[in-house]
């Protein structure tokens, strides 16, 4: 299989990711489509690795998934703070900070 | 002479104003000790000022590259340096600077006692000290605009030093806005000589335009409008015409302050300027316009003088006038006889400010002279060193005033009667309303309420020493500086400096000294005469007193037709006209565009996480086709 | 066509449509059950790749931890009735895709670009896959500095999660 | 194999991370006052930043960790710039925090942390070490904006970040991954000797730009800058501050590095866009500011565009450029940090003022904290004789050199709109009569210390930038 197909599956994971953050109003779901995002790249890491013949790539994936599990820890944290706060995920209806 | 006596020199007021700003708390209760330590860090910039002025005498000095501290900032072609340049003109001012300003600080010991701010009275008149000497320390134009704005800045602060009171904060204001004015001409004054001879330096910029070799942006007159730019700068900062309007209401400032700076130092700036640049005024050929703006603003400001009776009023509109005299000098190419003035006048406006604040002092506040009379009696030691100050001024023979204003006038005859004429005239105004101001203050009936009589008294010795002290200067300075006109002493300390005048003073010098004693000796006498007696403004009561009192009916009618026109013409057509119409309109209309254009983009800030996301990713959208497509 | 193929076609197919799945589901619980299928077709396509170790990890990360911790938050905060009223999707859906399409059209072509004068153009693939004694050694080895780093990056989620939702007791505990 | 290393090299990072370990420990003692842990922030980062002075003064260099780590006068002066902004940061902290114990710990380590973080990113010779660095950052980060989660602002601009920084990360690790296939190596050492000619492969271009998009969002260029007024506004005080201060100044080393170090053959291509973007960021971030009325708002537009500015240094790409670009970053973080510590010392007895009219009358009534705010308003309007200034003209100057004259006039232009919204301020603090009374709280010591650190700064890079350029102009790549 030629690298060329696994970095598109790859770009139209992250596009599904970008669509995804962009329509949905969920923070979580927004979170997940973030998760789906950092993925893609995953891939294109791991297809770039193999074609190159080297593993930097497979070593950068572990270190992502890390920093995945962090971000995602964080994350929802702060979300669970908010919907405290606000009753509520939806990020359009969190907008006090304007202008 | 070293370059570590200038840096003591100017760094010794700096670190006074850090130990009452920073340690003001600590020193609250200790203010003597406040007042003391300020005065001494003054006093050793004095004493440095006292070395380099010997050195200068004996041929020492500091210019061009051996004064460069070091280098500010740089870049190919040019570098802008913190460097001094130290001649005869610089120690003269130095000396002013420093002295009058020890004696001043001393004074405001005792002046400024009890009052709530005292500590930052005296860390804002350090910094002031510091500014100043800044600005005529430095060896290029940038240091004496960082001088010149440094000195406005302290200026307005001390206006409105007293901020409780509206009135005080209205003249900060109005004195920082007018001096905004003068100080955007003398910026681009800056940008047109840094552009014609890439460099802001004195030496070089006049070496260069001595020798003709410069970029004639504006083609032959760069020169000329370089000049008048700086001279706009002049305008504003030594309040003559038409921006002199901040420097009467400056006067809400406590008295020294007023002393200090709008009479002795500050105000002085513009001609100190023009003398530093007088190479390229009398290239530029510009003299004559600063003559006549000087001549012009000395007569106005006598002729408003003559209608106050406000004490600070008076000296304040009279400062405005010597300083008027002083860009005669100048204008005329006699510079050191406009700097001379500049000395002179330093002393005896500096004296009659304080003994204005001794008066205040003993009146408690109070400033209208007709409300005072007879004041001799009670204050002998203001009363006599007034009197002194005033002779100065109004050219009593021999006195200092004297001496400077008669140069300044002899200089001026050379160039245009019509200038001298002026000047003449204004000679006698100045007397007269001066000791208009004696007679009603120190002679005849007390007018003083009951209230306030019963502990009228001499000022305290931390006060009136300082006066006894300024006015052996006022008095005799004139006669051993002067004597000898243009080949006196000080012509001679200060030849080096100066281009030849142009026009050397034509005439017998004898007979312009009789000329201007006689007028001077006339205004005292017409005062006598008529206020000897009377007070000028209570309300005639019936006809025949109002034929009697027509003398200063006419007084009232100068005021209504003259004095009150002007006034509200620079108040309203100028101030409202110019500075909030033009100025503002502009600088609003330019602000009111982008403003507009803000709230609207600023609408583009929704608050909506997703709205900021589309327009991350419509900019990676547009700037990725932009590298795949386009390129 | 190969096995390769085949199965890069089956894993492809079934993350892309995980991944829609994500986006248009109306429930988070249903879009985080897509996800977690997702990563597993993703874990297939790393084995594809010869990337063993890191199949596993996805599984055992992303599907096992991370995607426990979202329906962990998903059911604790109780979300599905709330997101059932009015609109999932915000007002931005028609921007949204034409950005979106157009985004994957750069993507794509980068991608279809990407052996042209590049580093993977000259390179030669390896058919051996990597193996977890290989990745070991070069973590704690050439890769000693990331992986320390790692460790300090979850010590500032751990503390970071502390102080954002530990319960204020009277004491600490 | 076995792992050499020397210690030395690391000398200020480790000291950071004894500061850490010390800080955890402290924190979990019960008997130990919580306000010490500032204070030992607070030495373990001076004594840092005198390692850093002391390393950076005797040019130390050196890789470390197989070449992923890069030790050299430029990491260290970026040192320098981080380790000063914690200090302050931290100094201004220490009363912002109250006497709260619990609220003590976690922000501190995560403060370390941070800065952690913000030094790999300036020492990091491999795309890897950057992406960690720059996460552990924004990690701490998000956490630190929403730390007072009692205030619902403060959770929401926790969150904002946080969404909005991890969408950025995505495309910079995508970026990562697109220059990893284009060039082979993610080391940036090996990327340049990859790619020693200009190429037009999408798959490079397409990597470099979103690397751009990654930094651009850290350092809050426009179009990727928008987070930036909320969070600044919704953040504690003293976080909007750090924020504003030491990841910019990280997001900006990174940049260097890896534009000037890794992709030094394509810079006809990235170069153009650099100034696209510095004429677009400075622009919005002036113009917008001068429409604002949080003093917050109206600092982090004024940040953005001061982003604009580096930029225009960015672009100029030579050494001059770069030297000038971190000449202004340590100015620029210095009196950023101390106009947020002024806007702390406008405390009155019912929270921050915020609005700009609140300041009215200010600059007599409170004359400490008009000549504070004054001073750090002028140096970011850049007026001389003030730090700002000095940053502002050698950015200019490297512009000019570099041919880049319209960049130039539209940053002067930027800079008479800036002095606009600057001097309202102090206009409104010095010339207009307060609506009504407020009550203010005293000032606390350790603020004021802070702020006084933050005024000679100021003034004595202003006044003497000579000594302090030497030392920057040796520290080019």
């Amino acid at each position: 299989m030629g690298l060329e197909y696994y970095l598109i599956l790859s770009a139209l994971l992250f596009t599904t990711g970008v669509i995804g953050v962009l329509i949905r109003r969920n923070a979580i779901i927004i979170f997940m489509c973030i998760e789906l995002m950092l993925n893609a790249a995953n891939l294109a890491f791991v297809a770039i690795s193999r074609h190159l013949g080297e593993t930097t790539g497979q070593v950068f994936v572990f270190f992502v998934m890390t920093v995945a599990a962090a971000e995602v820890a964080i994350g929802l944290a702060i979300i669970v703070s908010v919907f405290k706060h606000r009753q509520t995920v939806n990020v359009d209806e969190v907008n006090s900070l304007k202008g | 002479m070293s370059l570590g006596l200038i840096v003591v020199l100017l760094i010794s007021p700096f670190a006074g104003f850090l130990i009452n700003g920073l340690f003001g708390k600590w020193l609250k209760g200790k203010e003597k000790l406040s007042g003391w330590i300020s005065a001494l860090a003054v006093f050793v910039s004095f004493a440095c000022s006292i070395i380099a002025f010997t050195s200068v005498r004996g041929g020492g000095g500091m210019s061009g590259d051996e004064g460069i501290l070091y280098e500010w900032i740089k870049g190919e072609s040019f570098a802008f340096n913190i460097g001094f340049h130290v001649d005869a003109l610089t120690t003269v001012m130095l000396l002013v600077i420093t002295g009058v300003g020890f004696i001043i600080h001393v004074y405001s010991i005792g002046y400024m006692h009890g009052d709530s701010g005292y500590t930052r009275y005296f860390a804002y008149l350090n910094l002031f000290v510091f500014a100043m000497l800044i600005l005529v320390l430095g060896n290029n134009y940038l240091m004496m605009f960082v001088g010149w704005e440094g000195v406005g800045l302290c200026s307005y602060l001390l206006i409105g030093f007293w901020y409780e009171k509206q009135s005080a904060t209205d003249a900060g204001k109005k004195a920082f806005i007018v001096n905004r004015i003068g100080d955007f001409g003398f910026l681009l004054g800056m940008f047109t000589l840094f552009a014609a001879f890439g460099s802001l330096d004195f030496t070089t910029i006049f070496d260069s335009a001595d020798a003709g070799n410069f970029q004639q942006i504006f083609g032959a007159s760069t020169l000329v409008i370089a000049t008048l730019l700086l001279f706009v700068g002049a305008v504003g900062k030594s309040a003559q015409i038409p921006l002199y309007v901040w420097l009467p209401d400056a006067m809400e400032g406590p008295t020294p302050v007023s002393a200090l700076i709008h009479a002795a130092t500050m105000v002085t700036a513009g001609v100190y300027m023009i003398a530093r640049s007088a190479v390229l005024y009398e290239l530029a050929e510009t003299g004559e316009v600063v003559a006549w703006i000087g001549v012009l603003t000395a007569f106005f400001a006598a002729t408003i003088a003559l209608a106050q009776n406000d004490i600070k009023r008076i000296l304040a509109y009279s400062t405005v006038s010597q300083l008027g005299y002083m860009f005669v000098g100048v204008g005329v190419g006699a510079y050191a006889s406009g700097i001379f003035h500049l000395v002179t006048h330093a002393f005896f406006k500096g004296l009659m400010f304080l003994t204005a604040g001794s008066v205040m002092h003993a009146m408690a506040n109070e400033l209208d002279m007709r409300k005072m009379g007879g004041l001799r009696a009670k204050m002998p030691i203001t009363h006599w060193t007034f009197l002194v100050g005033a002779m100065a001024i109004a050219g009593v023979p021999f006195l200092s005033g004297f001496w400077s204003k008669d140069e300044i006038l002899h200089s001026a005859w050379a160039i245009s009667p019509v200038i001298y004429g002026i000047g003449l005239i204004t000679a006698f105004l100045t007397a007269f309303y001066m000791f208009r101001l004696i007679f009603v203050t120190f002679y005849g009936e007390s007018r003083v309420e009951s209230g306030v009589a019963s502990h009228l008294h001499e000022s305290p010795p931390v006060m009136w020493v300082p006066l006894a002290i300024l006015a052996i200067p006022s008095a005799l300075i004139g006669l051993l500086l002067g004597w000898g006109g243009h080949n006196s002493w000080f012509h001679h300390f200060t030849e080096h400096v100066f281009p030849k005048a142009h026009g050397e003073a034509s005439g017998n010098m004898l007979v312009f000294m009789g000329i201007s004693s006689v007028v001077g000796l006339a205004g005292i006498a017409f005062a006598w005469i008529r206020y000897r007696e009377r007070v000028p403004a209570a309300e005639p009561t019936h006809a025949l007193h109002k034929l009697v009192a027509n003398k200063y009916y006419i007084d009232e009618v100068y005021n209504a037709v003259i004095v009150q026109p002007i006034k509200n013409g620079s108040h309203y057509l100028l101030w409202r006209i110019l500075d909030t119409g033009i100025i503002d309109g502009i600088v609003n209309g330019v602000a009111a565009a982008i403003r507009l254009i803000g709230g609207t983009l600023r609408r583009l800030q929704t608050g909506l996480v997703q709205a900021y996301i589309v327009s991350m990713v419509v900019g990676i959208v547009l700037f990725l086709a932009y590298y795949l497509f386009v390129r | 066509m190969n096995a390769e193929q085949i199965l890069f076609i089956v894993f492809g197919g079934i993350s892309l449509v995980g991944a829609v799945s994500v986006i248009s589901f109306r429930h988070p619980i249903y879009s985080a059950l897509a996800l977690i299928v997702t990563f597993f077709a993703q874990a297939g396509l790393f084995v594809l790749l010869g990337a063993h170790f890191v199949a596993a990890a996805q599984v055992i990360v992303y599907a096992g931890a991370i995607m426990v911790l979202f329906l962990f938050v998903i059911m604790l905060l109780n979300l599905g009735t709330l997101s059932a009223s009015g609109s999932i999707v915000g007002k931005l859906k028609g921007v949204a895709i034409v950005l979106g399409l157009l985004l994957a059209a750069e993507g794509i072509y980068i991608a279809v670009n990407a052996l042209n004068e590049t580093a993977v153009a000259s390179a030669q693939p390896t058919a051996a896959p990597v193996t977890t004694y290989q990745i070991g050694e070069l973590l704690f080895s050439k890769y000693l500095l990331p992986f320390e780093v790692t460790s300090l990056i979850l010590l500032a989620a751990l503390i970071g999660v502390i102080v954002l939702v530990k319960r204020d007791g009277p004491d600490t505990d | 194999m076995p792992i050499e290393i020397n210690w030395q090299l690391l000398m200020p990072e480790l000291v950071i991370a004894l500061t850490l370990i010390i800080v955890l420990i402290f924190d979990m003692f019960d008997s130990i006052s919580k306000t010490i842990l500032g204070w030992l922030t607070i030495v373990g980062a001076g004594i840092a930043l005198w390692v850093s002075i002391q390393m950076q003064q005797a040019g130390t260099v050196g890789t470390q960790f197989n070449d992923m780590f890069k030790v050299d006068s430029f990491s260290l002066f970026f040192n320098i710039i981080f380790l000063i902004s914690t200090i302050l940061v931290a100094l201004i902290s220490l009363s912002y925090l109250g006497k709260d114990d619990r609220k003590q710990g976690p922000y501190y380590l995560l403060i370390l942390l941070a800065t952690l973080g913000m030094m790999l990113m300036a020492a990091g010779n491999e795309l890897i070490v950057v992406f960690l660095g720059l996460e552990l950052m924004s990690l701490s980060l998000y956490v630190l904006a929403g730390y007072f989660r009692d205030n619902p602002v403060s959770s929401e601009a926790g969150m904002k970040y946080l969404l909005l920084g991890a969408f950025a990360s995505a495309f910079f690790l995508y970026g990562i991954a697109l220059i990893y296939g284009g060039a082979g190596t993610t080391s940036i050492p090996g990327i340049a000797s990859n790619l020693t000619a200009e190429s037009q492969s999408p798959l490079l271009l397409g990597g470099m730009f979103l690397l751009i998009v990654g930094f651009g969002f850290k350092v809050a260029i426009v179009p990727f800058h928008q987070w930036a007024p909320d969070v600044y506004e919704g953040a504690p005080t003293t976080i909007a501050a750090f924020i504003s201060a030491g990841p910019k100044a990280a997001g900006f080393a990174a940049f260097l590095r890896i534009f000037m170090e890794a992709l030094p053959a394509m810079q006809s291509q990235w170069g153009d866009v650099i100034i696209l973007l510095a004429m677009l960021t400075m622009t919005v971030g002036n113009v917008i500011a001068i429409a604002q009325t949080n003093i917050k708002r109206m600092l982090a537009y004024s940040s953005i565009a001061h982003a604009g500015y580096v930029l225009i240094g960015l672009a100029a790409a030579n050494n001059e450029g770069i030297s000038s670009v971190m000449l202004y970053l340590l100015v620029y973080c210095v009196m950023n940090i101390g106009a947020f510590g002024a806007v702390i010392l406008a405390k009155t007895t019912d929270g921050e003022c915020l609005t700009i009219s609140d300041y009215a009358g200010l600059g007599f009534r409170k004359p400490l904290l008009g000549l504070f705010m004054t001073l750090m308003l002028l140096s970011l309007a850049g007026f001389p004789p003030t730090a700002g200034f000095v940053g502002k003209f050698y950015i200019f100057k490297s512009a000019v050199q570099a041919g880049h004259t319209w960049l130039v006039i539209i940053g002067a232009i930027n800079t008479a709109i800036s002095a606009f919204y600057y001097l309202r301020v102090v206009v409104t603090m010095y010339m207009r009569e307060p609506e009504e009374e407020l009550e203010f709280s005293p000032y606390p010591s350790t603020l004021v210390v802070g702020l006084i650190l933050a005024v000679i700064g100021v003034l004595f890079i202003g006044i003497l930038p000579s000594l302090l350029l030497n030392s920057v102009q040796n520290s080019v790549l």
